[in-house]
């Protein structure tokens, strides 16, 4: 079980979250949904240490750690743990789809080349990009950027992954595709926090799903709990809305 | 031009490119080499703002960018031996191009890594990557493309600039077609031909730039 | 400056076996670059050099532009300059100076055509086109003209020529040099002043003992007519006296 | 430094400064000024890649950067009248130097032009913004903020290069330094008189840069 | 109807778009669905001439004009007509949310500031950020970037409307308005050509769908047709997977 406990961020004026606390049993796929400028991206990022929290603690289990902290060693650490596959895909601009994968096995990994080559061509395999190993993200569309992202993110094999709209920009049979990943990560032990707003997909792929607004929890419950019976009425009136 | 100034012309342009070829160039090279070096140290230093390193390394910005190059050569050739340390010519010359090309090119490369989008950085970090590994692996190579044309002007200035060795007793190019002009007093026709040979090795230098610039291009 | 302190200023160029100084290598005819051998020579360089051979030592040469040749006086780097040092009260606030060992004349020099300067005196309200500090713009300037700023003599008459100064007040030695490489030149010498030393050898403050003996050294080339063939080698006359 | 020494470094102070202020500040903001223009003008150019006017203005940045300022200010002072052309000293002082800056700001700019990313372009063109529009609101503004530092050393190196403006009958600061020197022999005690009043300046620069820095930073 | 003809465009030896032929009635909504990397964001960009086809041509109802132009004014004219809507959003990274739409308005339209601020704010208002006129793209959710591409596009009124997945950081309550603002514009008379991956969200919004694989229109039809008919066996494929 990795617990998330009492986050805050405000930028500005403006509170962003407001005191989240989250369970993620271990193996278990957990999805944050909810309004565009909720929070979403900003609780994964806290998590990751890309933004400083005000405060909150994260536990993998083997005691809290502050996500407000400025120590290098602490951030380190806990960015080890974890992977994250960003919205807007991030993918390093001077370096190929298969360079993007190897890069941090071999540079924050310590893996040999050889070794990092390998696990990159399985995993841009597994998205289905083995042909666009050498292409530079520039001459990628968006769903290959975004595939590539994911390949880079699980090639890792973190303790927790992150996920920030991983299917955005994927056609169908990708969300499928990519469905089929999580599932096969998640039976071999691995631990998701996703955000989605596709609700089909967030349905078949979540063991538990929290709907956010406003920065704080509404509702959380297993997917047919929050998808066939919400009890909040703001849950069941943002899911009656369009693509539910 | 007539024929007297023609011959001059013709009779100097070995002499002007000796020294042209085994001082002002290798001054150049080693200098710029030793001076980038240092300018990735200090831009890294000012971008990461540690506590102390950063306000060092701004300080040494701000000196070695404010104050003449000349000075410089002075202060470390006949400045320096009064508190007992005496550096020969060439090495302080080194020193002083260096230490100046440091400076410069540590502020270009500084907007070129502001410059980077921070979501290079943060792919970089989520994937636990050191703050070295992120630079040296991602974002210098990034922002040295966008870098390029200013470093080079520094590069290119300081073929040019090595000709104030000449004031710390260092025979070099400019400084020799001086010595022609004083026995001629051709100063125009001769500068313009120091001004060619100028020319001569900065077009090499230029070409390096376009050639890099196109290969930097094709690797993004 | 002291250099006194425990070995003398003589003792220690003779422990060195060498006197240095420095020169700027671009005055000709006092101290530039043969055209042929490229070799360093000139009349002061000439000079410099008998003089150490008198004092038994090696001379060598270190060239910089002028600002330089002080600098590396007063960092030891060399020992004097050989480069038609003159003296004033405020210099010699500075450095000493030995005896002089050249004299030489000021010229006005003009565009050909003008005919306006007879005389010193002729050249108030006139725009000299003179060099950085020298005691020839402050001749000038004590004449009433007003300077305008140049490097060397090139730029000089550069500026004369293209109508941008009157005149030019500089050493006529130096001006005659001139006219021998560019006969043609739109310029003639206008009026000529009398001979006043010209050139000393600066040293350290406290190098008596180095100042008398070069002094020596001087009267003595003096007299057995070193100065006077080294002279006459660059100028077709005896500079090396009043 | 003893008594005598410090004497003429504080009688010197105004002496120099007064060619600092009068000639030395006007000379580098008027040519910075123009050469800015001017560069905008190159670099946009170049990046358009239009056939003939591309090519002068690659000629233009290739002599000016690749010949020493003196030359230039030679050529333009001494050289022109032989062919007709006579021109003040400091107007040629300005031109010489606006043009130098000119070649050198303009390749700074068309690096960070060319390092804006291609959608604020694409944005642009989809808006139907002309060409011309896109880089004055869009991209220019975008490519300044990360050249800006580069863009302060040519501003800052402007500031020394002034000097060489004594070349061609210019009373600037660094000359009456000489001048001095040529008086008292105090060579070193003056340099770095003149060094401390150019830092002066160039602290004045280097904070407006910063001030600009954050403004701009703030604006992204 | 506006008449798409006879598209090629190549990316080195890759044949992206193989002879794109497209109808689109005035005041329809068409709608090209598809697997990742299939051209359809090429094909998009190179009918906004954002990328130089080989060759093709569009027609406006006033005769076809040629995709392959180097004509600036040409390309002009045809941009003039066009809006986008980016799939990677493309706002102007130096430019406030309302200065966004508003520059266009200004320096391509000629509007003066005052009316082009005023339309603006209705198109935020419209795309429900109203409170975020004077935020910097950076600043701003990867959904609340996205809405403001929306607003920049269609505040120049243009007679054809391109959207290049506008509702992929939507949540679904966004597309749910996305939809409202889409129908909104189509009875007010816009044309539109949008590329999703939202299979439900393609149905609803278009008139018409273009099904395509490989760079080539495998099959075209009504939205009902192509959902609840499929003619080709590949597109019955695709569309039972994951998400339809
Ligand atoms: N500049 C380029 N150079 C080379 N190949 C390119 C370039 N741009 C796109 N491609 C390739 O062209 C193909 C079509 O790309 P496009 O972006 O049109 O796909 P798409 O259908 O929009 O995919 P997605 O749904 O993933 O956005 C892809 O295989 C892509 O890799
Ligand atoms: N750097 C920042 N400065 C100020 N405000 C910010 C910043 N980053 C995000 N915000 C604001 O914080 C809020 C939450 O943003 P966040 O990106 O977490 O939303 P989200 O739930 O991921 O939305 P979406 O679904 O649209 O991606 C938004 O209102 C956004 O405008
Ligand atoms: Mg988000
Ligand atoms: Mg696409």
């Amino acid at each position: 079980m990795i617990t998330i406990r009492d986050v805050h961020k405000r930028f500005g004026e403006h509170d962003v979250l407001t005191g989240i606390d989250l369970d993620i049993p271990h193996a278990a796929t957990v999805t944050v949904i909810g309004p565009s400028g909720s929070g979403k991206s900003t609780l994964l990022r806290v998590i990751d240490v890309l933004e400083h929290a005000d405060s909150g603690t994260i536990d993998f289990g083997d005691g809290p750690v502050d996500l407000a902290t400025r120590d290098k060693a602490t951030i380190r650490d806990i960015r080890s743990r974890i992977g994250f596959v960003f919205q807007n895909y991030n993918l390093f601009a001077n370096k190929t789809a298969l360079q993007n994968v190897t890069e941090p096995l071999i540079y924050a990994q310590g893996k040999s080349r050889k070794e990092a080559e390998a696990i990159g061509r399985e995993q841009l395999d597994r998205v289905g990009l083995a042909d666009f190993a050498d292409r530079y993200p520039s001459t990628l569309s968006g769903g290959q950027q975004q595939r590539v992202g994911i390949a880079r993110a699980i090639a890792a094999k973190p303790e927790l992954l992150l996920l920030d709209e991983p299917t955005s920009a994927l056609d169908p049979e990708m969300v499928g595709g990519v469905l089929e990943v999580i599932r096969q990560l998640a039976s071999d032990g691995m631990t998701m926090l996703m955000v989605t707003h596709e609700m089909r997909f967030a349905r078949e792929a979540s063991d538990h799903v929290v709907f956010f607004e406003h920065g704080g929890i509404v509702e959380q419950g297993t997917a047919s709990d929050i998808f066939d019976h919400p009890s909040q009425p703001r849950t069941a009136e943002f899911l009656q809305s369009f693509a539910s | 031009m007539d024929g007297r100034v023609w011959q001059i012309v013709v009779d100097s342009f070995g002499k002007l490119l000796i020294p042209g070829i085994t001082v002002t160039i290798p001054l150049t090279l080693v200098s710029f080499a030793i001076g980038l070096a240092l300018a990735i140290i200090v831009a890294l230093t000012r971008v990461a703002r540690t506590p102390v390193l950063t306000q060092i390394a701004q300080f040494y910005v701000w000196v070695f960018r404010g104050t003449p190059l000349l000075v410089q050569l002075f202060v470390i050739f006949f400045g320096l031996p009064s508190i007992g340390v005496t550096i020969p010519a060439i090495p302080s010359a080194i020193i002083a191009f260096s230490l100046n090309v440091g400076a410069y090119a540590s502020e270009t490369l500084r907007g070129a890594i502001e410059a980077v989008p921070r979501g290079q950085f943060e792919a970089g970090y989520a994937t636990n990557m050191s703050y070295v590994t992120i630079m040296r692996r991602i974002v210098l190579p990034q922002a040295f493309r966008s870098a390029f044309p200013a470093l080079f002007n520094t590069f290119i200035s300081l073929v040019k600039d090595t000709s104030l060795a000449a004031n710390i007793t260092v025979v070099e190019m400019f400084m020799t077609a001086q010595r022609i002009t004083a026995v001629y007093y051709e100063p125009l026709a001769l500068y313009l031909e120091v001004g060619v040979i100028y020319l001569l090795f900065c077009t090499v230098l230029t070409w390096v730039q376009h050639w890099c610039e196109r290969r930097l291009a094709a690797h993004s | 400056g002291s250099s006194s302190s425990s070995t003398s200023a003589l003792q220690e160029v003779k422990n060195k076996g060498t006197l240095v100084f420095g020169t700027e290598g671009t005055y000709a005819p006092y101290s530039y670059h043969d055209s042929k051998t490229n070799k360093l020579t000139g009349y002061d360089v000439d000079v410099a050099t008998a003089v150490a051979k008198d004092l038994g030592v090696k001379a060598e040469f270190s060239e910089a532009n002028f600002d330089s040749l002080l600098a590396s006086v007063d960092s030891k780097k060399t020992d004097s300059v050989a480069n038609e040092i003159t003296t004033t009260a405020e210099r010699k606030a500075k450095y000493d100076f030995t005896e002089p060992y050249a004299y030489s004349y000021g010229v006005v020099v003009t565009r050909k055509s003008d005919n306006s300067i007879k005389s010193f005196d002729d050249i108030k309200g006139k725009k000299d086109a003179g060099q950085n500090g020298s005691n020839w713009a402050k001749v000038a300037q004590d004449k009433g003209a007003t300077l305008v700023q140049v490097n060397d003599f090139s730029q000089a008459v550069e500026t004369l020529t293209s109508g941008r100064a009157d005149v030019i007040v500089n050493d006529g030695l130096a001006v005659l040099d001139y006219l021998k490489q560019k006969p043609n030149a739109d310029i003639k010498i206008a009026v000529k002043s009398e001979k006043t030393p010209a050139a000393h050898f600066p040293l350290r403050k406290g190098s008596d003992d180095l100042t008398e003996a070069i002094n020596k050294s001087i009267a003595k080339l003096r007299k057995d007519g070193t100065l006077k063939k080294i002279s006459e080698k660059y100028f077709g006359e005896d500079i090396s006296t009043k």
